[in-house]
Formats: C-alpha cells, sequence, structure tokens
C-alpha cells in the first residue's frame, strides 16, 4: 500500500529495508541502548524522525553525519525494539546512500578508508589479508603512526601472515565487483 | 389479497437528483399487489408520515414499503407509524434508495431502473410478512456482581440503593481490590484505605446484597432476566457463623513465610490469615495450598487456638445456584509480568519492583510501615528512577495500547518518594504524558515544578545490576538528543495493566466477548460502552480497559443504572426475529443445537398423554436466541426458519430479482 | 473358515441367543448381489460376503419397519461401519451390532465403539479408486466451460428418480429439502435447473458426513458419475478442515462447527 | 481480425452483468450505507439482498440466483471475530469453503462466486469491491444459458 | 559420516588463528572430519555491508555456490562475523526469489539453497552432545568464565536456536562440561566495537574496557568467546587500553574451543593458546586430569 505522506527519503528507505520509518513513535528506546551513542552527532532515534521528515534539509544533514558511520551494527537497537522496527537496516541504507553520493563528512575519513581499503584487498585477492590491508589502510587514511607497536607482536604470534592467501579464480572475483560496481563507486 | 403501499421519498434532493422519484412510484404502482403508491419530498417528516398513516387506513393496506433512506436510519420511525395507524410494524418494510443508490450512483436512467429493482424487491418480500408481536420475558430482579473492588463495590452499592437485590461474588477472601493496597490517590493524595474502607462496610452491611467472598462463577445457563448461576464457594475451613475474627489462630500459625498477595510479595503472611486488617468480611480463610495440616495432615495449631472451634479442616468447595436477572462483570485488572522484559532483568533484581510493590512501600499499612525502603537490603534508596510503559505499547510483546493510569501514579510515586525522602532523587523516564483528568495536568506540574521530580523524555533499553548493588539504567533523553546512564538504587517499572487472569473463561461463560489483549468488549465503543454482546451482562471497571478510580467508579454507576433500568419493568421485550424450529419434520440430527452460537437450540422430547416419549427434536428457545439464522441455513431439510427473514421471503426477493 | 461362513456361524449365533432378532447381510442374486433380511437361525445359509457386495446396508437401520422388529445386526464392511458411526453421531442411534468384514478379513461380532476402533486402527486410510481419482483429475483440468457442458450432459439423463437418496443411509430427513414447496427451493421437474439444484444440494448436504461407499452412485439407473461431486467435497473437507467424517461416533459436524484459524484464502 | 476485436470489446461493454449480493445486517449493510454517505462511486450492477448474518446464507439462496439469471453472486458479512452474533460468520466461511469447491466443480468458477468480509467501516472497500467484481464479471461475460445451473425453458 | 563443510575466513590465518586450530584439534579429537570449501573467498565482512548491499550479498553467495557445488549442506563458520554474512545471505535469499535471480547474474553461479551454516557454539555443543563430552579428561574446576556472546551471537538472524537475546546461556553447556563455571555478569551481549579496531580505535578501547571491568568485577578468571573480532578487541586491544593508563587489565580471553580442547587435555601449541597477547597459558594449570 503506498502512503502518499511519506517522504522520498523514507520511500527510498522503505524500499531498500522494508521499514516504514512512519511507525516509528520516538520512543528513544534505541538511543538508549545504543553503545556507540555518544559519538554520535545525531542519534538513533533522531535519525529515525528525520527519515521521516526527509525533507532536503534532513536528508543533507542524515547523508554528511557522522552518526552513520559512527555505528557499529551491533543491532542492540533492532533487537529491543518496541516496534519491531530495524533502525540499524534504515542506518545501513543512509550509508550506502551518503557512499554513492559522495556525502562521506571528512571526520569518518578513517573510517571510509578502511572499508575501502578491505574491499579493495578484497577485490585483487579474493580474501584479506593482515599485511596488504594494514598497508592500505595507512596509506590511503594517512594514520601512519598508530599501533606501530602491535605489528611486531602479531608477527611473532603468527598473526601476520607474511604470504597473503589468494582465491585462484580470481576473474570470477573481478566479475562479481564489477557486476556490483555502481557508477565509479562500489 | 395483498394490498401494498409504496411511499418514495426524495430526501429533499438526496434521492431525487439522481433518482426520478415519481417514475419510481408510478413504477411501483404496476407491480402486483401494490394498491397505492406515492412519492414525497420528506417521507420522515410529520407530513410524510401522515401520508402513510393515512393511506394505511383508508386503502386498507395489508404492507407498506418506503423507498427511502437506509433502513439502519429510519425504519423505526417507520414502524412506529405505520403502528400509529393499526398495521403491524413488522408489516413495513424500506427499500434504501438514498445510500444503497442514489448517493452512490451518476446515471439517473440507471440509477432510477435499479431504484424500482429494490423497491420491487421489498415489495415481494412485504407480502409474505407476517405480524410479529414483541417477545416478553419475565425478569428475575436480583443483579449477579462479578468482582469486589471499587467497581464492584460501587455498582453492587448504586444496585442496592435502588431497592433491587444484590449477589455480589469475588475470588479473594475480602472485598478492597486493588483499591485497598494503594498508599495514596492521585491527584489529590487522600488516604485510599480511608476512602474505601467506609464503603467495603457499606456493602458487607447493606440489607439488600449478598457478600459472597472466596468464590467464583463455575457455569452460566438461561439468558437476560433469567440467569441461573452456579458459584463455588471454596472451602474456607473455617466456619464464619462461629469466627468472632479474633485472630488466635493467624497469632499461632506456624506457616508464616507465604508471601502475601496484599503486600506484593514484598511482605508475608500465615496460612490462615486475613489478607489484611479491615478485610471485609474481617474473618480469616486457610489457604489449602500452604496449610502444613491439610498438605501434610499434622499440625491443627490454628484449631487448637479457637476458643469457638470454628476451624474445619473437613470443609469443601460448595456449588450454590443463583438466579439472577442482570449481571455486572467487574473483574478487574492485574499488572502485567515484566520478567517476560530480559533487559530489564528478567524479574530476578529485587529493586527492581513494580507499581503495586511501590504502594505498598509507601502505604503506611505496608511492610516497611510507610518508609520507602528497598527489598533487597532494606536501604532507603537515594536514587529512585520510574519507567513509564514497562510492556504497554510495546508490540514486541503483543501490547499495543496504552495502560493510561501509569501517568498518574508514576507522578504520583516520585511526588511520594520526595515527600518522604527529601535530598533523593526521582527520575521519571517516560515517553508522553498523557494527564487528560480534572486536576491531572496540574498534578504532574506540581510533581515537576514543586516535588523536583525530574522527567526524562526517552525510553530505558536496559537495567542491570553492578557488584556494588547499583541498578545502571541506560535511557535516552530523546529531547536533548543523547543517550542517559542513571546509577539508581532502585527502579519502579509501570507495568501494563492487563486484564485479570481467567478472565477469558469467565467471559466466554456469560458469552462476553474480549479483544486480542483480553479486555472485555463493549457492545458499542461510544453509544454503548457499558453494555455487552450478551443482553444483560454489563461492565464496570478496569476489566473493560485500563481504567483509574474516577472512571472505573463512574463505569460501576452506569452499570448500576443500566441494570435497575432493566429491572424498572417487570418483563423484557424483545424483537421477535428470532428462528422456529418445524417439530413435525425435524428428525432430530442436532446440526443446528451444536451450531447455535447461543445455545440457544435445545433438546425437545415430544411425549404422548401417558408422558411416554415419542421423539425428541431441536426447539427454540426464544430468550436466548438472537436472530442470526445459522441454525436456518444449516438445517439440510429446511425444518428451521427465522421470522422476519423467512426462506419465503428471501426466496421471493431473489425470484423477483430475474 | 471362509468369510461367507464365519458370517453364517456368528449370525446364527446371534439369532440363537436372542443378541439379534434380525440380521441384515447380502446374498446371491444371479451374478448381483441383494440384501438378505435372515431372522431364523435356520436361515443363515443365504448370507455371503464378497467383493461384489456394494450395498450400503446402514440404510435399513432407520428404517421404522426394521427398528420394530427388535434389535438388529448387519453385515457391514468399512464403508457400512463408518455410516453408522456417522449415524450415531447425528443422534440417529445409539447403538450398532456389526458383523465386521474387511476386504481383507473377518472381524467378527462389534459393537458401535468397537467398529470405531476398528476403523481407526484397520481402515483409518481408505484410498477411493485409482480409476475415481483421476476422473476427478480429469474435470478440474478442463476449463469451466468445458466442466458445465460436462455436467450439463450428466444431469440431463437425470429423471429425478431419487434412488441415489433412498441408497444413502445419510439421506435419513422425514422432509427432504426436494419436496419442501413453500417456497419450492429446487424444481421438481426433470429439468436443467432442477436436476442440477438437486445434484449439488444433495452432495452439499452429504459435505463433511460422506463416507464415500458409492451406493448412490451404484443405485443411479442412469449412471450419473456422482462420486465425483462426493470425492471433491470429501476431499476439500479433508484438506481445508483435516476431518474423515465416520471414525468418531462423538464427532462435531463438520458443517455446524469452526474453527477460528480455518483458511480464508478465498475471502477478500 | 481487428475488427471482430473490437466487437467483442464493444460487446463487452454494452455487457451489464448481474450481480445479486448477499449480505449481513451489521458489517457489509452498514459499509455499503458507509460508501453512501461518503459519495462513492460504484456501478449499478449489484442487488443487495439483506440478511441478519453470513450464517443465515444458505447455498440455496445461491443455486436460486444463479438459476434466475444471475451473473455472479456476492456473498460478503463481517470480518472473523467481528460477528455481531459471535460466530455466524466462521459458520458461514466453512460452508463457502466447501460449496465454492462444488460450484467450481460444476463450472461456475471463481469469477462468478465472490466472498468478502466488509466491515460498517470499510465503504471504500465495499465500493472498490463492487466495482472490482463488476470488471470481473463484465470480462468474464454473461453466465452462459447452458450452464446447468440456469433455468432453460 | 559425511564431512561438514568448513569455511575458515579470512582471519583464520591471521588475527583469529587460534579460533581455527582449537576448532580443527576438537574435530579431529571428536572424529569429525572438516571439508574446507575450495576457492573460497572473504565474505565481504563489515566492509561490503558498509559500502554495498549487493556485494555484501554476492560474496557470500559465491561461497555457497561453491559449497552446494562441492556437495556440501552444511557450513562450520567459526568466525561470528563470517557467520552472519552467510547465514544472513541465506535467509535473505530463501526469502527474495527477485534476490537470488540477481545475484545468478551478478555472479554467474547457481546457488539453490538452503544450505545450513552452523557457528562455533552450535559446533561445539553438537561435538559434545556426539559423544566429545565423554573425552574431556581433564576439567577446569573452579574455574570461573564470563561467556562473552557480543552481538553476532546474540542477536537478529544470527540468534542460537532456542537461546535468549537478553540472557543467552547457549555456551553454558560447554562450559559446565569442560568443568569451569559460569559467572554470572552483565555484559554478555555488549558490543565491543566490532570492526572498529584500526579505524576508531578510542571506541573500541572504552567499549571493550567496560566488558573486562565487569567480567573482572564478577569474579571471572576469564572471558570466553566465539568471535574473532570480539577476541582481537578484547585481548589484543588490552594492551592498547593497558598503554593508555587504564586499567591494567590482565584478563585471558579464550575461544569457546579452546576452553573445551583444554579440559579435552590437548597441547596449548595445538589449540593456540601460545598466541595470545594476554597470557593464557597459565590457564593450563587449571586443567587437571581427572582422576581415574
Amino acid at each position: 500500500m503506498s502512503k502518499s505522506a511519506a517522504s522520498k527519503l523514507a520511500e527510498h528507505v522503505r524500499r531498500a529495508t522494508g521499514v516504514d520509518v512512519a511507525e516509528c513513535y520516538q520512543c528513544g528506546k534505541c538511543t538508549a541502548g545504543c553503545p556507540m551513542a555518544r559519538w554520535m552527532d545525531v542519534v538513533p532515534s533522531q535519525i529515525m524522525r528525520l527519515v521521516q521528515i526527509g525533507d532536503d534539509e534532513a536528508a543533507a544533514r542524515l547523508l554528511s553525519s557522522a552518526a552513520i558511520w559512527v555505528c557499529a551494527g551491533c543491532l542492540t537497537c533492532t533487537q529491543r525494539c518496541p516496534k519491531k522496527l530495524d533502525p540499524a537496516a534504515v542506518i545501513d541504507a543512509l550509508r550506502e546512500l551518503s557512499y554513492q553520493q559522495g556525502k562521506v563528512p571528512a571526520s569518518q575519513r578513517k573510517v571510509l578508508a578502511f572499508h575501502k581499503a578491505f574491499l579493495k584487498v578484497v577485490e585483487k585477492a579474493g580474501r584479506m589479508s593482515e599485511i596488504p590491508l594494514t598497508a592500505l589502510y595507512k596509506m590511503t587514511s594517512g594514520d601512519l603512526v598508530s599501533d606501530v607497536t602491535l605489528a611486531p607482536r602479531m608477527l611473532v604470534r603468527g598473526k601476520l601472515p607474511l604470504v597473503p592467501k589468494v582465491v585462484r579464480n580470481r576473474r570470477q572475483m573481478k566479475r562479481i565487483f564489477a557486476a556490483c560496481r555502481k557508477g565509479d563507486r562500489l | 389479497m395483498a394490498r401494498i403501499g409504496v411511499f418514495i421519498c426524495h430526501c429533499g434532493e438526496n434521492i431525487a437528483r439522481t433518482v426520478d422519484c415519481a417514475a419510481v412510484a408510478a413504477a411501483a404502482a404496476k407491480m402486483p399487489g401494490v394498491v397505492h403508491s406515492a412519492d414525497y419530498k420528506y417521507m420522515c417528516s410529520d407530513p410524510g408520515q401522515q401520508m402513510i398513516r393515512q393511506a394505511i387506513a383508508e386503502k386498507k393496506l395489508t404492507g407498506a414499503v418506503v423507498g427511502a433512506c437506509s433502513p439502519r436510519m429510519h425504519e423505526p420511525t417507520f414502524r412506529r407509524a405505520a403502528a400509529e395507524a393499526g398495521l403491524n410494524p413488522y408489516l413495513l418494510e424500506m427499500a434504501n434508495l438514498r445510500e444503497h443508490c442514489s448517493w452512490v450512483h451518476e446515471d439517473r436512467a440507471a440509477a432510477t431502473a435499479k431504484a424500482i429493482d429494490l423497491v420491487r424487491v421489498m415489495v415481494e418480500k412485504v407480502k409474505r410478512n407476517r405480524s410479529l408481536y414483541p417477545i416478553r420475558v419475565p425478569i428475575e430482579p436480583t443483579a449477579l456482581v462479578v468482582g469486589g473492588g471499587i467497581a464492584g463495590i460501587q455498582a453492587a452499592l448504586d444496585i442496592a440503593g435502588g431497592g433491587k437485590k444484590v449477589i455480589l461474588v469475588e475470588r479473594g477472601p475480602s472485598i478492597g481490590g486493588h483499591m485497598a493496597r494503594l498508599s495514596e490517590t492521585f491527584p489529590t493524595l487522600d488516604c485510599s484505605q480511608c476512602i474505601l474502607t467506609p464503603r467495603m462496610v457499606e456493602a458487607a452491611s447493606h440489607p439488600n446484597i449478598t457478600l459472597m467472598t472466596y468464590s467464583e462463577v463455575e457455569a452460566v445457563e438461561g439468558f437476560v432476566g433469567n440467569f441461573q448461576v452456579t458459584i463455588r464457594r471454596k472451602a474456607k475451613y473455617v466456619d464464619w457463623s462461629k469466627c468472632t475474627g479474633c485472630g488466635d489462630c493467624w497469632a499461632k500459625c506456624p506457616a508464616r513465610k507465604i508471601p502475601s498477595e496484599f503486600d506484593a510479595r514484598l511482605g508475608a503472611r500465615t496460612a490462615i490469615y486475613r489478607p489484611f486488617p479491615q478485610a471485609v468480611p474481617n474473618k480469616p480463610v486457610i489457604d489449602r495450598e500452604h496449610c502444613i495440616m491439610l498438605t501434610k495432615g499434622k499440625c491443627g495449631a490454628c484449631a487448637k487456638a479457637c476458643q469457638r472451634g470454628a476451624v474445619n479442616f473437613k470443609d469443601q468447595d460448595e456449588l450454590v445456584k443463583v438466579k439472577v436477572g442482570a449481571v455486572v462483570l467487574a473483574t478487574g485488572f492485574d499488572l502485567w509480568d515484566h520478567s517476560a522484559y530480559g533487559e530489564y532483568g528478567a524479574g530476578k533484581f529485587a529493586d527492581v519492583i513494580d507499581g503495586f510493590q511501590f504502594e505498598r512501600l509507601a502505604s503506611a499499612s505496608g511492610p516497611t510501615g510507610g518508609e520507602i525502603r528497598r527489598p533487597s537490603d532494606g536501604q532507603v534508596p537515594r536514587t529512585v528512577v520510574f519507567i513509564q510503559c514497562c510492556g504497554s505499547r510495546d508490540e514486541k510483546v503483543g501490547k499495543a495500547y496504552c495502560s493510561k493510569i501509569c501517568c498518574m501514579y508514576t507522578a504520583k510515586h516520585g511526588m511520594l518518594y520526595k515527600h518522604k525522602v527529601h535530598d533523593g532523587r526521582a527520575i521519571v523516564f517516560y515517553m508522553d504524558i498523557r494527564a487528560a483528568g480534572k486536576g491531572y495536568e496540574e498534578f504532574i506540574r506540581r510533581a515537576v515544578e514543586a516535588d523536583g521530580v525530574e522527567y526524562v523524555r526517552g525510553r530505558v533499553s536496559r537495567i542491570y545490576r553492578r557488584t556494588d548493588g547499583k541498578l545502571i539504567v541506560r535511557g535516552a533523553d530523546t529531547l536533548a538528543g543523547r543517550a542517559v546512564t542513571v546509577e539508581a538504587d532502585m527502579v519502579v517499572l509501570a507495568d501494563a495493566v492487563v486484564p485479570r487472569s481467567g478472565g477469558e473463561k469467565l467471559a466466554q461463560l456469560f458469552g462476553v466477548g474480549y479483544d486480542t489483549d483480553g479486555f472485555y468488549s463493549e457492545a458499542h465503543p461510544k453509544l454503548r460502552p457499558v453494555e455487552t454482546a450478551a443482553a444483560g451482562v454489563f461492565l464496570a471497571g478496569a476489566c473493560q480497559s485500563p481504567k483509574d478510580i474516577p472512571d472505573s467508579v463512574a463505569q460501576a454507576s452506569a452499570a448500576a443504572a443500566k441494570v435497575l433500568g432493566l429491572f424498572a419493568r417487570p418483563e423484557l421485550e424483545r424483537e421477535p426475529v428470532v428462528a422456529r424450529v418445524n417439530e413435525n419434520t425435524c428428525v432430530h440430527c442436532r446440526a443446528c443445537i451444536q451450531a447455535c452460537p447461543y445455545g440457544a437450540v435445545e433438546d425437545h422430547e415430544i411425549r404422548d398423554r401417558k408422558g411416554h416419549l415419542v421423539r425428541t427434536v431441536a426447539r427454540v428457545n426464544e430468550g436466548l436466541c438472537q436472530g442470526c439464522g445459522t441454525c436456518v441455513a444449516i438445517c439440510r431439510s429446511g425444518c428451521i426458519d427465522l421470522e422476519g427473514f423467512t426462506d419465503e421471503q428471501v426466496f421471493s426477493e431473489i425470484a423477483t430479482l430475474e | 473358515m471362509s468369510t461367507s461362513e464365519a458370517i453364517r456361524a456368528d449370525a446364527a449365533r446371534l439369532l440363537a441367543e436372542g443378541r439379534a432378532k434380525l440380521v441384515i447381510g447380502y446374498r446371491a442374486r444371479g451374478p448381483h448381489r441383494a440384501p438378505a433380511f435372515v431372522s431364523d437361525p435356520a436361515g443363515v445359509d443365504v448370507l455371503i460376503y464378497d467383493n461384489l457386495c456394494k450395498q450400503n446396508l446402514a440404510v435399513y437401520l432407520r428404517k421404522p419397519e426394521v427398528r420394530s422388529r427388535g434389535p438388529v445386526a448387519v453385515v457391514a464392511p468399512p464403508a457400512v461401519m463408518r455410516s453408522l458411526v456417522v449415524l450415531a453421531a447425528e443422534s440417529q442411534l445409539t447403538e450398532a451390532t456389526v458383523l465386521a468384514v474387511g476386504p481383507d478379513a473377518y472381524h467378527g461380532v462389534l459393537d458401535l465403539a468397537g467398529a470405531a476402533a476398528l476403523l481407526k486402527e484397520k481402515y483409518a486410510d481408505l484410498a477411493p479408486s485409482p480409476e475415481l481419482l483421476e476422473a476427478l483429475a480429469k474435470l478440474d483440468a478442463m476449463s469451466p466451460q468445458e466442466r458445465a457442458r460436462f455436467w450439463t450432459d450428466q444431469f440431463a439423463k437425470c429423471t429425478r428418480c431419487y434412488a441415489c437418496r433412498a441408497a444413502c443411509p445419510l439421506c435419513y430427513c422425514a422432509r427432504c429439502i426436494v419436496e419442501k414447496n413453500v417456497p419450492q427451493w429446487i424444481s421438481t421437474a426433470a429439468a436443467q435447473h432442477g436436476n442440477f439444484a438437486w445434484q449439488i444440494i444433495r452432495a452439499f448436504h452429504q459435505a463433511g458426513r460422506c463416507t464415500l461407499c458409492g451406493a448412490c452412485e451404484a443405485a443411479c439407473p442412469q449412471g450419473i458419475p456422482l462420486m465425483l461431486l462426493n470425492l471433491a467435497l470429501s476431499e476439500e473437507v479433508a484438506k481445508q478442515f483435516g476431518e474423515k467424517p465416520g471414525y468418531d461416533p462423538a464427532a462435531k459436524p463438520v458443517i455446524g462447527s469452526w474453527k477460528p484459524d480455518d483458511d480464508q484464502g478465498f475471502v477478500r | 481480425m481487428a475488427q471482430t476485436e473490437t466487437k467483442t470489446a464493444e460487446a463487452a461493454a454494452a455487457f451489464q452483468p448481474r450481480i445479486v449480493a448477499f449480505v449481513c445486517n451489521w458489517c457489509t449493510y452498514a459499509g455499503a450505507d458507509l460508501a453512501g454517505t461518503s459519495r462513492l462511486r460504484y456501478p449499478p450492477n449489484v442487488r443487495i439482498i439483506k440478511l441478519p448474518c453470513t450464517g443465515r446464507i444458505d447455498p440455496l439462496f445461491i443455486l436460486k440466483a444463479f438459476e434466475g439469471g444471475a451473473d455472479a453472486v456476492l456473498v460478503s458479512g463481517c470480518h472473523p471475530g467481528d460477528c455481531h452474533y459471535t460466530s455466524g460468520n466462521y459458520h458461514a466461511r466453512r460452508r463457502w469453503a466447501l460449496f465454492r469447491r462444488l460450484l467450481d466443480l460444476t463450472g461456475i468458477d471463481e469469477r462468478r462466486l465472490f466472498f468478502s468480509w466488509v466491515s460498517a467501516a470499510e465503504g471504500q472497500k465495499f465500493a472498490d469491491l463492487v466495482a472490482d467484481i463488476t470488471e470481473k464479471v463484465r470480462a468474464a461475460g454473461p453466465l452462459e444459458p447452458a450452464n446447468p445451473a440456469r433455468r432453460r425453458l | 559420516m559425511t564431512p561438514l563443510g568448513y569455511y575458515p575466513g579470512c582471519s583464520d590465518h591471521g588475527s583469529g588463528r587460534e579460533l581455527g586450530m582449537s576448532v580443527h584439534a576438537l574435530a579431529r579429537l571428536a572424529g569429525v572430519e572438516l571439508k574446507e570449501i575450495e576457492d573460497w573467498n572473504c565474505c565481504g565482512a563489515t566492509a561490503a555491508h558498509n559500502l554495498s548491499h549487493d556485494l555484501a550479498v554476492a560474496l557470500p553467495y559465491r561461497v555457497l555456490a561453491l559449497a552446494e557445488a562441492q556437495g556440501l549442506a552444511e557450513i562450520l563458520t567459526p568466525c561470528a562475523a563470517c557467520f552472519s554474512r552467510l547465514k544472513g545471505t541465506v535467509v535473505r535469499l530463501a526469502r527474495s526469489a527477485d534476490l537470488a535471480a540477481r545475484m545468478r547474474q551478478v555472479t554467474g553461479l547457481e546457488y539453490r539453497g538452503p544450505l545450513r551454516i552452523i557457528n562455533v557454539v552450535e559446533f561445539v555443543n553438537r561435538l559434545l552432545a556426539g559423544g566429545l563430552k565423554d573425552k574431556l579428561a581433564a576439567p577446569l574446576a573452579g574455574l570461573k568464565v564470563a561467556t562473552y556472546y557480543g552481538c553476532l551471537l546474540s542477536r537478529g538472524e544470527n540468534i542460537i536456536e532456542g537461546d535468549d537475546a537478553e540472557n543467552p546461556a547457549s555456551m553454558t553447556p560447554a562450559v559446565k562440561a569442560a568443568g569451569a563455571q559460569v559467572v554470572p555478569w552483565n555484559f554478555a551481549t555488549e558490543c565491543c566495537g566490532g570492526g572498529f579496531s584500526m579505524s576508531f580505535t578510542d571506541a573500541v578501547v572504552d567499549l571493550s574496557e567496560q566488558i573486562l571491568a565487569d567480567a573482572r568485577a564478577a569474579g571471572a578468571d576469564c572471558i570466553v568467546t566465539g568471535c574473532p573480532m570480539c577476541h582481537s578487541n578484547l585481548d589484543m586491544r588490552q594492551l592498547t587500553i593497558n598503554s593508555r593508563g587504564r586499567g591494567p587489565y590482565d584478563v585471558p580471553v579464550l575461544y569457546l574451543t579452546e576452553l573445551v580442547g583444554l579440559a579435552a587435555g590437548l597441547g596449548p601449541k595445538e589449540l593456540g593458546l601460545d598466541c595470545h597477547f594476554v597470557d593464557a597459558m597459565r590457564l593450563l594449570s587449571r586443567a587437571e586430569p581427572r582422576p581415574a
């Protein structure tokens, strides 16, 4: 059933996730349980509210928010939502939209860099390996100094395999990544 | 020969705009059996009704069809007019030319053709109508009130005050209900017991009221005006005719650690007990599940202590049959069990309590003598968190509804706490404040402004108990847009109001409907809020929906007024739309008996003059039959018919449409 | 001992001991089988049982002239026992004595409860013949117009002799609906619409009751495939409501009871 | 070819189906009233026969309607759980579930026999329902005189 | 016995290697054959989930399609993160034929499904029920364990069948079988910060510290988990936490498989016990052979 009152953003979210944000009555339980809320510029219940509003201002605020990248995807909000909604999925949808539209805020450069580095490694090798991932991440994020002391200790414990494992059928990986690519973005 | 009159209403322009009323009247005039046909601007007006009356008298009509609005609108009006002119009202039928025709169609020709069809159908039907007469049933002018809380007490007192007899049945050992357990009441903060106990005593001593405590309804037969109700008087093991209520027995009872229901498990009681000192009747019963004598066969300390020899371990349940004409259900509510909330500790934290427990802590007659001390260690909590909507408005636990009373009692709790612990913090987590009662909003503001109760708008996601005993409450402040963590010493959950356990079974006994939450259904949400679908059964209090004391009392008085209204006449008139069995052709396959939603079809034995059984057939009890016609359609040999909607009538209606 | 011999022995004993005043069974009439009514122990020799015995003898148990004879015993294959169980569920009889036969064995003399128990234990899954199932499937595969044409042709044969009704033990109404004339729902003329209404209502009045004994179709002199209608409804009753009539003497009528979760996919 | 198609379409448009509706007094009749008070529009092809409850509706009614020329029959009452008589509609539901199988088997298929729940509050649903089934029956065409249910003189 | 499909996940050879080692050790002991999916690829983890919903399904889809083609019906996925991706994909594909069709197109591979994906807790419980319980010869008597489920074994589709999302207990039987006891604590399902270890270390440090603090307050000798991400946050990041002047904490963090392996008397090297950042070898002394 179409609900004419829903905003375009809300409609996008509904199609992507099945969540009808109109059902949210703003109790705040998602915010209350969110382990990452204190690092969020827009807390989960506000995210739901802004999707309900869904006008340009709300969309701009949401898609360039740090919060959607700060979400750890722990699903505590979804687990406890008294309306059986799925705020985590809503945030997933917003995050993808934010990335597609190039609205990721500068503050989240590191998070984005990590995700992109991760996928780059997987695209090339089919599997993630710690050394290429860390190298690529550090290069693209500029975060060069952190954790330098950890690497040797990981090495000692056999947790930094020097020879990365790779998928044999690399053509298949290439095909999958190509098919999932939207524009120049994954 | 049928002499039918047809009256076509224009309803101003409402019908006439799309339907050619004169053409309809002209067409009707040619229908077989029609001897009079007219159209008029407003048939329901006085002159319009006069036209009908006049035609009935002058043309000696044997039936009339009014083509006008929906019969749901004016059928009573026109039938009354027919009766005034000496025509049996059930010989008048209406054709719905407005709601079902002129208002929904645009094409004048098609609408007029349809209007003629609709009139023709009704003309053919009315030719086969029979004069019907209201069914009269004598009324037993005694009422049964089920539930001895404030609603039941009020209903009983009002009915008794109206001069009619009342039987007041209560499941527990005392009347008083939840109200007896409350400390103070909002919005006036007057002492609950102080205003209630005089009412309890009055109910017990009223000459028109028979009190049956420790009793439950077991079975119900009959129908409005004539219910036969079987009541189980549970064994009390104490002969109350001998008992003086002196208390020697419970003083000697060795089973002393039974959690007190009255004190919401915060206090203890004995196995022979009265639930609270002001109980009415003020006499004890023995709880057979916990009595050492009754479970293990030895003890008898109470019997030895009783100087009047009132203790009787051989007492048995007793079934009592009473005849009543009306019933008021006032079975009240319970609090939802929050142990289903794993995120709030699944009921395992002693200091996470419910509203009743807080009432008992705050009550001067409670286990702490009115001091707020937390259950785990008896310490005075310095920070108390109150959480509203616990279970209510939570579809995850299947409760979409608002429990209505929690906003107010939580404010009261916050206030009472602040009055008793001046330097303590009372923090209320709420979603919305619903304070739409007289003096209610002012009360909430008083809690915030005068007493310093802190209100935080947001739900709580989780409560856990740190090793130091602090309860960590993780909530949200949605107005500030942030998560909030409170280190609390005690948490009070405003658990959802749910119907009393066993309520569904009771509803089924009386044929009363209930919603998915188990609350009893009223006959109409707006216009018949105290009646039920079962004639003669009325509702009072929280069994219908969450209610506070003023609402419960108001509804109880309304139910009493309904009962007194019913009892004001010696007999009852019912619509004669009932089923009848042709006993000559009935073969007693019993399909109708099994299908009837009201148990109105019964086995009937036909005997010869000497009393020998000839055969058994089905027979409809007119008092019980509501006229749905389910039995009629189920009868394979067509032995049952429904007055007003007979096979012949329906057959001719269908045939007319060819 | 063959089944027929066993039946004769039991019948003779029942009559001799007075436990039955009348034994209803089957006898041979040329290549056909006809009902036999035996009231003398000496007359049991006519009784036989074989797979040609198709008539549902339960039909006689409600006839006053039979009942007035005193206790009756009846030779009952599973379909007959099921009919008796339905009759009991519909308060048409309280007791029965049966000489229970199965396609594979003779089970001796049983009362109603014994017959019900035997049915549940041994004959819980009586499958209709493959030919019948196939015929129904074929019919279902047709277009609505083709089905209408099929039945137009079939019902056109009906002469309204009511042999189908007479053969059915469950057609026990004192006055059949077709004989109700105020109003006359079903035309009694042997014409298209009356025949249709009669056949449809006859089948529908068996819904949830019919035990698929086949007596109606066997009795039809015109060879109208009535079992197609009966089977379609039986399958529907089993599928939709999980009911199989004729096993529980205390069963509630399928039409006349309900469950809140009965399928309503077809309701808009 | 194109010409015949146009002709058929014209014939279909000209065909005014006759639909008989058996409805209960408390829900669907009231729902139809609401459609009226809300001034909704629907085609004038349905003739309503009011009964107290769907429980009263005997399959004989439906046969009689088809026999006399109805192209389709609608049966409608209260939603499950809402029956004014608590369970008449549950009884009816079982009856229909079986009866429709029988009619389908004999050539009156689901394009001609409709069942619905319409509450007193569902004026819109009633109007939509009538519009929809009128279209469906129009598309299906008249129930042929050769149909075994029809009276043939 | 038919072999159990095995999806190691990328951390198997690196940061989470002791999980894989202990899983294999237990399987060997129980006589269960693990058959690694040939040429498996990364499940996409949080990165794909965050940047491309299609990719987040397509990567696991390839794994499922390979497994099916290799004749496997059940796949053990010891890493809770991979488990979540694989099981989520199975569920979504079963729910939407559209999605399945699109994935067929994207990958060019055929998956009919549904395959059954089992996680490490289900795996251990199954082994125990299948007779491993009787082989636990060296019970860890008196060892107090905080069972840590985190997000990926307690919520959404990942919840272990029959378990309670708020108060999970599916690891309890295994801990008890190992002779140890489960301490009641508050943080069994709280988030550790998950995949933010590198990119948002501050959050991981804060969240993980709370978990460690509560486990310690509850008197736990160690934390047991089933997720390599949680493990690395709680174990490896314990050093970071301590280096930031908090704590100091010294709480060994074990995989459930390691704990059960210890109780079975398996060697520390076989279980990967020597790969931990916080010394776990000391727990060895708790495993005492049952007197004969």
